[in-house]
């Protein structure tokens, strides 16, 4: 048999294989250089950019707990110009689609980082993170809220004209109408999972282990929760949908796949391993020829009843 | 921090030795060639523990105690599960070690003599510096114990002038390492000298304010909770005045930027819990 | 020092120490008698029941996933009719409070079965799982649902004279509000969490591993989770909070403790070792020994800041 | 359903002894003095897997194979995770062993002749009530080859009648063990049997339906995923006539309720996927 087709599409992005890696895990596409062939990857997502430089949280921003990460590193980024100043030039040259990830506390920083990123070159869509609490409307996050996040992909979609994907927030009752939402308001995509609201505490000095007291759950340990956010998520639209959430091997991948997602981000476990998303994407691969297919789009939603 | 670019890699490494020293340290020797030809004094490897519990998903950071032909050495203390299951492995066993990483010390300028200054595990980079710097100088060894007090013999073999304290008493001079080396600096103040030194963090606070105080470069290197050790999830930030705002500050990342850095650029802070 | 005090209280119910078994987790009281000792648990919680038999979901209705279970049982119970004939008077002999978890499709089943069981002797409180979709209000989960969820506590408050505790469904954007409406609507105490709603899917065989498609995780892998809406919880109302979710030893339950529950409750454990929450309660002892305290209360609610 | 009451326990048991049973299957004997003395043919212990990923949190269930003196042995094919932590288990490696578990296989009345029916690891719990009892009968081993028949030699030397069937004819007669069943029956019709039966489903329900067909009792062990093992989680359920409503049905639980069923009892249905 010949060798399966691995090319997949989000929009007008056209991926070599359908494995990207994930926000804020893998940095801005030069700090893994010497380690990861990155024109393997179909895609990469970088650090969420705000308008301004953000500090982000004073440490300790990261901690681990079974089976996963808790973080909050708080956004820390270079802000969108020093982005585009001092690492889109590199990441122009690394020859696979650069998708950036943005977020803003008011819908207005969100269309203000849209504006600046559509002057940019070299970008190849850019990813909405509306897990972030909207300052001027009281701290609630804009992907949790219905009319808020409708304002914000509409006010983001008349910005760009690049290839737009929504990362919604897993902390709700039900995806499928904000997944709804995301595409009438002119999302070309979907991706999720966005990490879970969490928190640990030290029980020897009694202190929670992060300095912002709660934290975003990544890792294995909502791989299931995501898995059946992405199911949902794909039956209530007809845009595609990116898989993200505890990918640790090919399998949770393809599991992805199968429940219809169209691509999949690798997030935590590239600090594992960074070759992980390589690993995924052979994994994919084997798995292909092992039942006989000769596309990657015939595993896409193919999951059958139980 | 201090600019300085070697290319890493990730390699199956076999254990070839597991040494015990003393009831609270270990040193564990892996056959690493591409990590050994590369690694430089100060920097440090990002180890993939086989036999810990897979619900730990993270790497342990370990400063390179040594690098030699094929082989690196590092120097550990036992304090939690990832360093338990360190100490399980036996020659054979494959460990996954990412390195080397961070920059290193930088090499001592003419005309300078070298003091370095160790708490506990902190004297393990502190020695492969030793072995790489010609000039020899004097080495200040800390810890609560005797058992704390790390390669002492091993800095004299090469030539290294040691004075040792402990919290106790048990060996050396009693009391902390920093009010032991503020006596030999009183004895020797017209020496030219550049200090490194490792440690907890509260020992290179007063490494720090002696160096202010005696106007001499001090590199510190730092130990902070990791998340990658490559530079993307800045997790291990620590705050420095920034170079270009006089008066401001910003993050640097341990794992990428350091470990090493100046003393002058840390900020100190509350952060430091 | 001495031994210190473990005794804690839950609305009216006094227990010899905070640590419970979870609904659905430990049977009816008798299946493990001859493996634990139940006089040394705090409480039992039984499996829940409703108005009539219940024949639950056909099987496969249980997988493992990574650090944690994916369960789908559908709730299968021998009714309250059944359960008072057939399991109550065993239940009664166990020495322990118990504690009738109690389910319903419509707001008049969970009435009903709290005013059947208001009958019946050796019952110190009822739990009342609000996580079940409400047939008559289109499927919507009684526990989601801030105006059901008001309507049901009250109809079941004014039925049972008992200790009512309310087992809140994690699935939500904020718990606060749901726990605070759950207070005045008149609950003594709450629990929480509930398993979290997620889905696997079999790779090889491309169906979700469950008949029922998607299922609830619990275990090691929701902990973080868990921890997060209990602190929060008990941040929003003055009656005690049970802390449930992926307890697996003595530490998992400190710290729900300094989170501030009164009590928690041990789940999916019990399935790899039945006299965990044994452990657990033997760990609690070791720890206030270890940090010189005399009561359990003080380390209740004792987390101090970042 | 087969009403029979043993307390259990909780043991942690010490291996003894693995060997290997041609190329698929293992025998795994275990120290386990507590279960080895109650245990009875039919019954089943959950084990906990030590070498096994603790984020896999469920125990394993494996038929008594056998159980003399303290030991008790356990007949295993490697088929996922578990069993092949369990095939890396050496001597002396301590694993938590709960049981006897679920009821057994009742006694065979007086004046019946046993027909044992095994496919692949069913002849596990075949083996342990053959062990048992005194009146020798027939057994009939099936599988997909000749390594899928297990301890043909062994029930031979305890002084049965085996009969063998692989499906690719590697041994024995080629076909179903049910096929060569239903010929012996032909040619025995006048013995008065009862019979018991472990294997695969598809194999249990031929085995019910002659069993249905020949007007004899068939008891029946079934293999069910399970969670707890001890019947608190209500995951291993199978559907039975219910025998206070005839032309009903309610759900039993294998782990329970059974592993050993009659025959009559279960309803057959689509959800055996
Ligand atoms: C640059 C650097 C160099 C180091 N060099 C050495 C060395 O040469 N010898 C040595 O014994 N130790 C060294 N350490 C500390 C070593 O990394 C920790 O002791 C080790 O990670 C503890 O892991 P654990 O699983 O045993 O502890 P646990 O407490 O169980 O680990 C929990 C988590 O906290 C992290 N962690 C715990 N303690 C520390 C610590 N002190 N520093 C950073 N992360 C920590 C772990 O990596 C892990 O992610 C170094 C740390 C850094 C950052
Ligand atoms: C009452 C009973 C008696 C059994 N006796 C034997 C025996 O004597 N010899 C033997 O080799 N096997 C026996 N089995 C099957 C054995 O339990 C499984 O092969 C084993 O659990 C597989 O575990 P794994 O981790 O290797 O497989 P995985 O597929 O990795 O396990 C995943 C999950 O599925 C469950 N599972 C997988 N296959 C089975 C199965 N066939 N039956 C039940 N659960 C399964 C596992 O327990 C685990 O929870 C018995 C099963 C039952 C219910
Ligand atoms: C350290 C860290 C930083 C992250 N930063 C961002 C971010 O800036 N923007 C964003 O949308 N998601 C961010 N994420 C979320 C990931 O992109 C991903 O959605 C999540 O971690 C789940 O995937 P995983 O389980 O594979 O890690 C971050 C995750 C981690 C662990
Ligand atoms: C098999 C199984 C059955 C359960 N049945 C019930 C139930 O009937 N009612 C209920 O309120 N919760 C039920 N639960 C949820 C548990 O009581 C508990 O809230 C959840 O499992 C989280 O705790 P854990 O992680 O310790 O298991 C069940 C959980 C499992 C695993
Ligand atoms: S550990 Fe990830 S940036 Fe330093
Ligand atoms: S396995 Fe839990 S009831 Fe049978």
């Amino acid at each position: 048999m010949s060798v399966p087709r691995l090319e997949t599409a989000i929009g007008r992005i056209r991926m070599k294989n359908p494995v990207m890696t994930a926000s804020g895990t893998f940095g801005y596409g030069t700090e893994y250089a010497d380690l990861v062939d990155f024109r393997q990857l179909g895609a990469m997502v970088v650090k969420g950019i705000s308008l301004e430089p953000w500090a982000g949280n004073p440490p300790p921003r990261l901690a681990e707990v079974r089976g996963g990460l808790l973080n909050a590193i708080g956004l820390q980024n270079p802000g969108v110009e020093g982005f585009t100043r001092d690492y889109l030039p590199a990441l122009r040259e690394l020859g696979i689609p650069v998708i950036v990830n943005i977020w803003g506390r008011t819908l207005e920083e969100y269309e203000a980082v849209a504006t600046r990123l559509e002057a940019a070159e070299g970008i190849a869509g850019l990813e909405l993170n509306v897990s972030c609490p909207n300052i001027k409307e009281g701290g609630i996050a804009f992907g949790t809220d219905p009319a808020m996040l409708e304002r914000v992909v509409r006010a983001v979609r008349k910005q760009t004209s690049r290839t737009l994907i929504v990362k919604l927030a897993p902390n709700v009752t039900r995806i499928d109408p904000l997944a709804r939402i995301a595409e009438e308001a002119g999302a070309d995509a979907l991706s999720l999972i966005n990490t879970y609201p969490a928190m640990a505490i030290d029980i020897e000095t009694r202190r929670p282990v992060l300095s912002n007291v709660t934290g975003g759950l990544s890792g294995p340990a909502i791989h299931p929760i995501a898995v059946k956010l992405v199911y949902e998520a794909v039956r209530a639209v007809q845009i595609p949908v990116i898989g993200i959430g505890g990918i640790v091997e090919a399998r949770d991948a393809i599991e992805f796949l199968i429940a219809g997602a169209r691509a999949v981000a690798v997030g935590t476990v590239n600090f594992t391993d960074p070759t992980a998303a390589l690993a995924v994407v052979a994994g994919i691969r084997d798995y292909l020829v092992r039942h006989n297919l000769s596309d990657v789009s015939e595993l896409v939603g193919s999951v059958r009843g139980p | 921090m201090h600019a300085d670019v070697t290319s890493r890699t990730i390699e199956e490494a076999e254990v070839a030795l597991q040494q015990t020293l003393g009831p609270d340290y270990r040193l564990m020797t892996l056959v690493s060639p591409n990590i050994a030809r590369r690694a430089r004094p100060g920097q440090f490897v990002h180890l993939r523990l086989p036999g810990l519990d897979p619900a730990y998903l993270l790497r342990r950071p370990f400063s390179l105690h040594r690098a030699v032909g094929d082989r690196i050495t590092i120097l550990y203390k036992q304090v939690g599960v990832g360093t338990a299951a360190m100490a399980r492995l036996r020659s054979g066993d494959r460990v996954s070690v990412m390195g080397p990483l961070g920059n290193g010390f930088p090499p001592l300028p003419d005309g300078f003599h070298p003091l370095l200054i160790g708490g506990g595990y902190g004297s393990a980079p502190l020695f492969f510096l030793a072995e790489r710097t010609s000039q020899k100088g004097v080495v200040f060894l800390g810890g609560k114990g005797r058992t704390d007090l790390l390669g002492d013999s091993d800095f004299k073999a090469l030539g290294w002038d040691v004075h040792m304290a402990t919290e106790d008493g048990s060996a050396g001079c009693k009391g902390l390492v920093t009010a032991m080396l503020e006596k030999w600096l009183a004895e020797h103040s017209s020496l030219p000298t550049v200090w490194y030194a490792c440690g907890p963090d509260g020992m290179l606070r007063a490494v720090a304010l002696l160096a202010v105080e005696h106007g001499v470069q001090a590199w510190l290197s730092l130990d902070r909770r990791m998340g990658c050790g490559a530079g993307v999830c800045l997790a291990c930030v620590v705050k420095i005045q920034d170079p270009e705002k006089a008066g401001s500050w910003k993050w640097a990342r341990v794992c990428r930027d350091g470990p090493v850095f100046e003393s002058r650029q840390i900020l100190w802070e509350g952060e430091f819990a």
